[in-house]
């Protein structure tokens, strides 16, 4: 049983900034000193829909970057893409505006204790918790390459302020109307030879993770994941959002991926088994 | 100030509040603990706990509908043996009052399952699920059928003594909850609870199948409440002496009071604690609330309330 | 452009458009024709129509809960002999489709019901809604008992000949609809209407009462939407020749989709009506676009689709 | 069958304002040309809770007054009492927001073609529609007479500009805070005997109806009363609203009092059978 959530607190937080950025929306949220308890790879669960909403569940969002030096207090900041009529609800909330949440929760990415090559691979709004995780590792003194893909331009997440963390930045889309034609994860084969990638963290879609698992396994790279199955409490208390994953001897359990996740190490899930019955 | 007596109790079973964990909605309780204090209300039920390890249904396991939410999680979980090891300790160190669910494939499994419990110390009491519509009994649901619900409360109650308390849950999806009701009654059960899930289902218009993994889920949330409050007043109306656990969309204390009003002596607090992981506290201080400010000193003036012949008709 | 054939049928009944009015939800037709034109939709399914002339349930006759409502009008109307005089030339006037609701108190009433129907024109098919939960049959509601239901519907084919398409309205209240369904197919229904409401119920914490008049109502509304989709799904994987009109919930064209999906040729928007008087109108359109947008060129090729194997996984 | 409906139209309205006006909130809706349909009892049926909402019917309330000629086209007003969920949002609407509205609802009070003296009875809430009644009377000629009532002085609704129209305006509140203490109905039989009152027009709980007509019954006084039931739907089609009503031969029938309603003759009502089985 894990005791990740031991920092979750579920409060009223307030609005501060809501831009459309692309596609996306960046909210920037008070949490007050909860700031400082959030780590790259923990999300947040929201209430949508306010007062009289017929949505009787909560939303999850990576937490993209925290503040916790500023004036108002510390905030967190969420890439949210208005998806359906949950997200398009808090996409609407202006500043001012206030928010059930809890916060911090689920697993957050390791961080080597060596100055290592890290590759970082986000797919659409994957790529949010990618920056805050870059400026981790970058004071950790390891090199950070990134590679950023979706099927279009506007679904590229990439600000300006990230990149100050980031030894370098390729962009896919498939479209081909932002930075190379291509998925994100073609070139990676040749990076992990090439360069001296020791681990890969990566967010976004399920087949995204998939695929890159399928080009470490066998080789001696990490890679750490943060998974996205559909959540009904984010907490570890309706058996919803499992998923395969085998332990040291290979025995497979249905991992909550909300508790014993979103985290992961991506060669312990049962990629194919996704979805099925064991 | 009004000093309220908010006790009540299960058969033989006494709990300091009347506001409890559903089955399957607080894991194994440890989840929750970090949100408040476990002790402070009236009892985790844990969840369905079976013979063996169980990995459960497929995903996607769960859908959202208006009010309202579908799981298909097929009763995964650790098996009798891990629970007992890990999980009833660990309640039991919190100072919880604690009910164990059991589920069984077979009438034999469910007595097998009283005998595991039967010395097991911290238990306050047994909620006997015969309802899960996720598990393939070949297709039907033991609750749906008078004759094997009766079959299983028979085993289990053979098999406990006469100590444990036990509580049949039942599922609404039947054409006389009544007659299943007796039935459970005449061979053992000390309580009821009220309701499971309602069958339903989802159809993904992307894939243009149903959405769920496996296929059919159970609906629970606001938008049953209305089922359950007819169940629990039907069945009370009927066997006002045996207690009756109630849940089915309770995310207020203003719906615990009316499953209580309907005849409900406790009420099981599930989806809204994934809506809210401290629902279950704000729902145990909302209806204490109310029942002070109605003017009742005890939570048993409560009970079955609607049931009474109006006195004044003004009211 | 993709000209799509939006046309269905129920039996040997055509009607250019799957979406119908709910019975009872549109009284008679002519208070939604200010709103809208009746020929327009696919029909209007008047108010279930019984012998004499009755009063109903006493008020309150209605409870919101959350994503739906409850109600208890206890099948108030004119009577079918002035319904026949009044009602019936207006809509044939109007040029709009006619389902004829039925409903009995005896097996007899709907024999005798049928037969005054038998020589009317203008009527596309009759509804025999032996599900109403709010009239009194000694406690039983028909359709709850496979034997009353086979009798009513038995009795109907009888009495209308081989003419006039009769779709039985069914409860979902029951253990197994699918016998049910059946039970009343093998008596001579050309099809199924599915579902009636829910049985349910709401407190009323200030008079801590029942609140509606009749205390239990039928719940309608999206909540029920997930017991309505899986009925259908259910009832059209057992029996896929009989064409189901489905109904619950509905409110928007992806609604309607679903449920044709399931399994339903046609689908009958009631709630929806109440909080929205052009809803019919709304859901026929979206769900046309809805259906030209998946690149389908006819109603027909949705009918049931959620229940094709598979083609490709990843979809 | 009634064809009082037929101006009947849904539209989208933007609200012009919100004020408190004691415990009621005085809302002020644009709905253009459709102002000059609206007749005094005629009632407006209101969509709450938004996009997302778990309220799935309307909401009725009384048109308060209507204006034609206003520079943003014509507009109503609604005096709304924050009873429940619905009403509360409602009252939280502020400016500029949008409402789907049903309007013009029911039947409107008859107005006498002959200059004759009314008595306007309004309980809370219920005085809303009666001073734009007030003000058609008046210009008939009419001599009218107000009295309003109220558990208390917050509860009373009485704008200043509607006081124009009205001859006289007595205000009784139970608890004294305001006019007189006690109960609305008490002067009515002594006005009646006193003054040569041909009409009463009244508005208010059904119990401060039910009142009245036990004082007119036996007099020549009309009584045309607007009633308020629980409705689903306010136009006719679901069959929640009814009242016993009879005829003119002594038959009764179950009326639904949002489209043979809400004004109806008092006398026919059979008031001690409402939520009985006929
Ligand atoms: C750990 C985690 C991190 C996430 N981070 C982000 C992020 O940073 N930015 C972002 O835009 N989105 C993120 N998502 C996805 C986001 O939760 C969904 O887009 C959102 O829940 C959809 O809700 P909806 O009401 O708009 O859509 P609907 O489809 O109407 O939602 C219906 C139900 O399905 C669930 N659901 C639907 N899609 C998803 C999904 N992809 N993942 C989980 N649940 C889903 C909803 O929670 C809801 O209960 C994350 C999801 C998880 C699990
Ligand atoms: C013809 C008519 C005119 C009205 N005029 C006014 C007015 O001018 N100002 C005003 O403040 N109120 C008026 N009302 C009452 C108003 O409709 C209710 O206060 C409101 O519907 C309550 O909704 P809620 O969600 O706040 O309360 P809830 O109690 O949560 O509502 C639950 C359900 O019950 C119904 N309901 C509850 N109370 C009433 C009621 N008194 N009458 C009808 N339905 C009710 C609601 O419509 C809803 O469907 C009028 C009602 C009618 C029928
Ligand atoms: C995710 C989930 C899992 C459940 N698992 C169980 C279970 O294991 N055993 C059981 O008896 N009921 C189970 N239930 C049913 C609940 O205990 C409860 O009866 C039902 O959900 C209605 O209450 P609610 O609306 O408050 O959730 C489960 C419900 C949900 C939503
Ligand atoms: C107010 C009301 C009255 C109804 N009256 C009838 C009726 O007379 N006959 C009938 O077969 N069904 C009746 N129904 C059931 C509806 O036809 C329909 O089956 C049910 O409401 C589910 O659909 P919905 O959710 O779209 O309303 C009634 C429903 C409501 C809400
Ligand atoms: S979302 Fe509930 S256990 Fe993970
Ligand atoms: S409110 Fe529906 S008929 Fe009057």
């Amino acid at each position: 049983m894990s005791t990740i959530n031991k920092n979750a607190t579920q409060i009223v937080a307030t609005v501060v900034s809501n831009k459309r950025v692309g596609q996306y929306h960046q909210l920037i949220i008070n949490i007050g000193e909860l700031a400082a308890l959030c780590k790259p790879g923990n999300f947040v669960a929201i209430n949508v829909g306010g007062e009289n909403s017929r949505m009787i569940l909560r939303r999850a969002f990576a937490i993209s970057r925290v503040s916790t030096n500023t004036i108002s207090g510390g905030t967190l900041e969420l890439i949210v893409a208005p998806h359906g009529q949950g997200s398009r609800w808090l996409c609407s909330q202006s500043e001012g505006s206030t928010l059930d949440i809890v916060v911090p929760l689920g697993t957050a990415f390791g961080i080597p204790t060596e100055p290592v090559q890290a590759l970082l691979v986000g797919g659409g709004y994957g790529s949010a918790p990618l920056f805050g995780l870059a400026e981790v590792l970058n004071a950790k003194g390891c090199r950070v390459d990134m590679l950023l893909g979706a099927s279009t331009a506007s679904k590229i997440y990439a600000p300006m302020e990230g990149k100050r963390a980031v030894n370098s930045l390729r962009i896919y889309t498939e479209d081909g109307s932002m930075g190379q034609s291509g998925r994100v994860t073609e070139p990676i084969k040749a990076l992990i030879e090439d360069m001296n990638i020791a681990v890969i963290y990566s967010c976004g879609p399920m087949a995204m993770l998939s695929a890159i698992d399928a080009i470490t396994r066998g080789t001696h790279v990490v890679h750490q994941c943060a998974v996205e199955e559909s959540m009904a409490c984010g907490i570890g208390i309706c058996m919803t959002c499992v998923l395969p994953v085998a332990d040291e001897s290979g025995n497979i359990f249905m991992l909550r991926s909300c508790i014993d996740g979103p985290v992961m190490d991506g060669s312990f899930v049962q990629w194919d088994k996704v979805g099925e019955v064991l | 100030m009004t000093v309220l007596d908010f006790s009540t109790t299960l058969g033989n079973a006494w709990f300091p509040a009347p506001t409890f964990t559903a089955s399957g909605c607080a894991s194994s309780g440890r989840e929750l603990a970090q949100f408040f204090d476990l002790k402070d209300m009236g009892a985790v039920v844990t969840k369905s706990v079976m013979m063996k390890a169980r990995t459960g249904r497929p995903t996607p396991r769960m859908a959202e509908t208006p009010s309202g939410m579908l799981n298909s999680i097929g009763l995964q979980g650790p098996g009798i043996d891990a629970f007992l090891a890990k999980d009833i300790p660990y309640l039991v160190e919190q100072k919880a009052r604690v009910i164990v669910s059991i589920a069984g494939e077979t009438i034999e499994e469910y007595s097998t399952l009283a005998r595991k419990l039967r010395s097991v110390s911290g238990i306050s009491a047994i909620e006997v699920n015969i309802s899960c519509p996720n598990v393939e009994n070949r297709g039907l649901v033991f609750a749906c059928d008078p004759e094997a619900s009766r079959r299983v409360i028979d085993g289990v109650r053979r098999t406990i003594g006469g100590e444990l308390p036990i509580i049949a849950k039942l599922s609404p999806d039947v054409t006389d909850l009544v007659a299943i009701a007796r039935g459970v009654v005449d061979s053992g059960a000390d309580g009821l609870a009220l309701i499971n899930t309602v069958l339903g289902m989802v159809i993904n218009l992307d894939t243009m199948r149903p959405h769920l993994g496996g296929k059919t889920g159970g609906l629970s949330g606001p938008a049953i409440r209305p089922v359950a409050v007819r169940a629990i007043y039907q069945v009370h109306a009927a066997m006002p002496q045996t207690p009756i656990l109630g849940m089915g969309g309770v995310s207020s204390g203003r719906d615990a009071l009316e499953m209580i009003a309907a005849g409900a002596s406790g009420v099981s607090i599930g989806t809204a604690s994934f809506g809210n992981p401290t629902a279950i506290m704000t729902i145990q201080n909302e209806l204490k609330d109310l029942i002070i400010a109605k003017g009742f000193t005890s939570l048993r003036q409560v009970i079955g309330y609607a049931h009474r012949p109006d006195e004044a008709k003004d009211e």
